[in-house]
């Protein structure tokens, strides 16, 4: 293996987990730990677990705002998704089949909305500026009176960019239309409230802010209520909005991650935000590379670069030594280009040629100044036999 | 690295591709191209010739690495080939030494439009 | 914290985490561990998790005879039970709208199929004998010809009780009906083959069986191929049918679990079924209690008996020393007498004081004892001040 | 142990009823009952009475932990209890003190139930 020496640069696509949330975790894992059902109220092992629990569920509303009895657990972000856009649309499919999103939302979104268009739902599709941003206004042109709900991410996968989420909630509210945020990519990297957003459901996942993979959250807004027909029917766990045994030792390390995040998110962003000025300059220095996304409405620590005249692959596989993302992340092996970038008017080659380095709390200035050295080396060295053909693309 | 998608010798010729570049216009050299970055793929070759040999290839290539190894593969294979091996020259002899996958075959029909390409320039210029 | 004196006989609810198992997981979560998210195919750390995965998915797949691409990973047995049932159902909504199963399955049987009502299915619920069991030539007379899918569970959750598989299975496949078994409480307990017993569906789960929660499995047959509508969309993970980041520690987890389980059953099996009838035997000592279910087509581990004369709260209660589940188990705190019992004809005030005992793995024949004892006290001691009105029902 | 729905005075009575058992019959023994063991709750009650006062109580119960701790406390209560006390006596006495769950407090109305007819009976005897 040689996991050791490759320079994990995907953050996005996965952190590792705190060593602090894993100790917790571990503690549930051993004998002595969680072992009882949460739901099994009649005893002991029982009620210790839903302690737990419930104590994890403050941790999580604590960190956006919320009541904690508005948080429902789930497996993960696509869970929350498919819960709050299924859940809304098919509660509310007598009232009205309309609902708006945008392009550049991530598949966990784009999917579910494109099978309820199947099932006979409109969705009218906003389409971002080239710098990635939906204007609050498309949101206000879309929204028709038989609209049901507005989803929109805060923050995206692909390219870092921050969507104005509470002016588009503040529209939704004054129209009455139930909102929806995606905050996988926010979490510990933003301020979140949904109060002050303006945010009805909000999509939450442990994995992408040192928690364990597996484990999410939906929060639902209960006042005023907001219609929503289950995913998952069963033991009636989660107010009967997602039954299944909660997986206590999971939800205890979301807790806990959460916390953390929160706690020290400042001054982790102050310090990745450095290390990403660090990395673009030093890659920018290398010339005809374009950033994509926002240059300053952007999350800390993702960097989304195409490189012009290399394909993508190449470019990929030369940079091994780097655990960074290319094309389509967070999904199953695709080669396509990125629709994400495609959206925001991206030629395919150079949707093709792009990294996404995305750094997170272990990054070192170490691993980054390693990390420009291979950049500028590979592709100087790709670019030393490109043809003609690729490079005129390049320099035009 | 253990389980990359790529054969050794894909990774040797991507770490190490021979007879990169192109030979500056003469009156023996020939060139010929095939493929389109927008597509994902393009092969610039070119060939210094000796009456009815080819005696040193250059190649430039936008690609995956399967591409960049089956460029540098055929710079050293054509080194000496005649007119009419290269109108034969199929994208077979690639596929299978560099274990192309099956749904990227196409890129190396690519490449033999290009040596065909090469072989049609070289007769224009007898 | 009194877990420690508290024993634990609550092992069909959920069961502590195997050492073993929570070994392997743990050194997932370590820094050196499984941080890649497995749908990274193109760096290392992406490989060695998917690595892992696949792995674990080819460990549950020889736990039940089955080739493991037909293994789909899902966060529990709730959500197998959700995705086979809605996926058939919808899948082949436009072919026919008839369901069958039985009165006395899992809620994440029952709900789904309630829900599936609510929507303009037709279910006929089979009801089992007074033993528990399902006559295979009652299902074989609901067969209709726009039946879709047949599912029964393989072994009871409150009543241990067996139901013949095999020989449903092939009724459902002479018919050319899918066939769904929620397999949730028999894994590591019986012999589990999906070839052999005719199964097209199966569910498992992880933390009944030593694995954490929060993971399980739907196995889907290939051969033919199923038509199953994903519940979840996405990523597109899991040929599509249940997308999201796998959660490759939980994973991990859950195959060596099933490893582990399938090794060791026979032992296990034997061990647990001694201290069972040690239990059973103690108890039935005290007389006027009745065991709830089959006498011989029970799994390891499982006896529900009813105390008659006796309030079950109290009864619960009054053995707080030792872990058990009363009423019904495996979901939210209800105080509603018992589904299943009711529906095998038990009076309210039988179902209601029933007590589930679950054995497992990890029990003591000192456990049994001071369990045994306690019981005997509690039971005489509670019965000392009971009513006539209420002993009188306990003599009838 | 921690976290039960049970107070301190439920679990104290509950593992040591007072008074529990039934009087034989006897000309200064009154006795009562309501409830159904099918519905999940029965109290028996018997008191030996002299003059105008109990002088004894004792109680069966079919119930949960708070009834079970109801029966009791009422037992030690009712020790000395004139027929006009009996009459007046409310299920809020018990509920407060043992801290009922609100949804369980239509139980205490079948305690309530069974000292109203223990007055009824006390009445008739006289
Ligand atoms: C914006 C966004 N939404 C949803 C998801 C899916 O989350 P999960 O992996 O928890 O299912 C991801 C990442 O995978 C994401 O980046
Ligand atoms: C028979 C049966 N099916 C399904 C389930 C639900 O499984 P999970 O807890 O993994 O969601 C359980 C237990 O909870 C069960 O016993």
């Amino acid at each position: 293996m040689n996991t050791v020496t490759t320079i994990y640069l995907d953050y996005a696509a996965s952190t590792p987990v705190d060593p602090r949330v894993a100790d917790v975790m571990i503690e549930c894992l051993r004998p002595s730990g969680a072992q009882g059902n949460p739901s099994s109220a009649g005893h002991e092992y029982g009620r210790r677990a839903r302690g737990m629990v419930e104590k994890a569920r403050a941790q999580v509303a604590a960190a956006i705002g919320a009541r904690p009895d508005c948080i429902v657990w789930t497996s993960g972000a696509t869970e929350s998704d498919n819960l709050a856009i299924f859940g809304v649309a098919r509660f509310n499919a007598d009232r009205g089949r309309h609902l708006v999103s945008s392009k550049t939302e991530h598949k966990a979104v784009l999917d579910p909305l494109k099978q309820l268009e199947r099932e006979g739902f409109e969705v009218t599709w906003l389409k971002p500026a080239a710098d990635g941003i939906v204007r609050p206004e498309q949101v206000r042109a879309a929204l028709r009176p038989d609209t049901q709900l507005v989803s929109l991410m805060h923050v995206n996968n692909e390219i870092g960019v921050v969507q104005d989420i509470a002016a588009v909630g503040a529209i939704c509210r004054e129209r009455g239309v139930p909102f929806h945020v995606d905050a996988a990519q926010s979490a510990g990297k933003l301020p979140l409230n949904v109060e002050t957003m303006n945010v009805d459901l909000m999509s939450l996942t442990a994995h992408k802010i040192y928690g364990p993979k597996g484990v999410g959250a939906l929060y639902v807004r209960r006042k005023p209520p907001l219609g929503l027909q289950p995913l998952i029917y069963g033991g009636g766990q989660e107010h009967g909005l997602r039954s299944g045994t909660l997986a206590t030792h999971q939800i205890v390390g979301m807790g806990l991650a959460f916390e953390i995040a929160e706690r020290e998110r400042e001054q982790d962003v102050e310090r990745i935000c450095a290390l990403r000025d660090q990395l673009w300059a030093g890659i920018a220095s290398i010339g005809d590379v374009e950033l994509n996304g926002h240059p300053r409405d952007c999350v800390a620590g993702l960097l989304n670069i195409s490189f012009r005249g290399i394909e993508g692959e190449s470019l990929q596989f030369a940079l091994r030594e780097l655990a960074v993302s290319a094309g389509a992340a967070c999904s199953s092996a695709s080669e396509e280009a990125s629709y994400v970038l495609r959206a925001l008017g991206r030629s395919d080659q150079l949707a093709q040629s792009s990294l996404r380095f995305s750094l997170g709390r272990f990054t070192t200035a170490e691993q980054i100044e390693t990390a420009i050295a291979a950049v500028k080396r590979e592709v100087t060295r790709l670019r030393s036999f490109s043809p003609q053909a690729a490079n005129a693309e390049k320099k035009s | 690295m253990s389980e990359t998608p790529y054969s050794p010798l894909v990774v040797e010729h991507f770490g190490h591709p021979r007879n990169v570049g192109r030979f500056a216009p003469a009156a023996d050299v020939i060139t010929a191209s095939a493929g389109d970055p927008e597509q994902g793929v393009r092969f610039d070759l070119s060939a210094r010739v000796h009456g009815d040999r080819i005696v040193a290839m250059r190649f430039e290539v936008y690609g995956c690495p399967h591409c960049i190894a089956a460029g540098s593969l055929l710079s050293e294979r054509l080194q000496g080939a005649t007119q009419e091996q290269l109108r034969r020259w199929s994208w077979r002899e690639a596929s299978d030494e560099l274990e192309f996958p099956p749904d990227k075959r196409g890129r190396l029909l690519v490449l033999e439009d290009a040596v065909h390409a090469l072989a049609t320039q070289w007769q224009r210029r007898q």
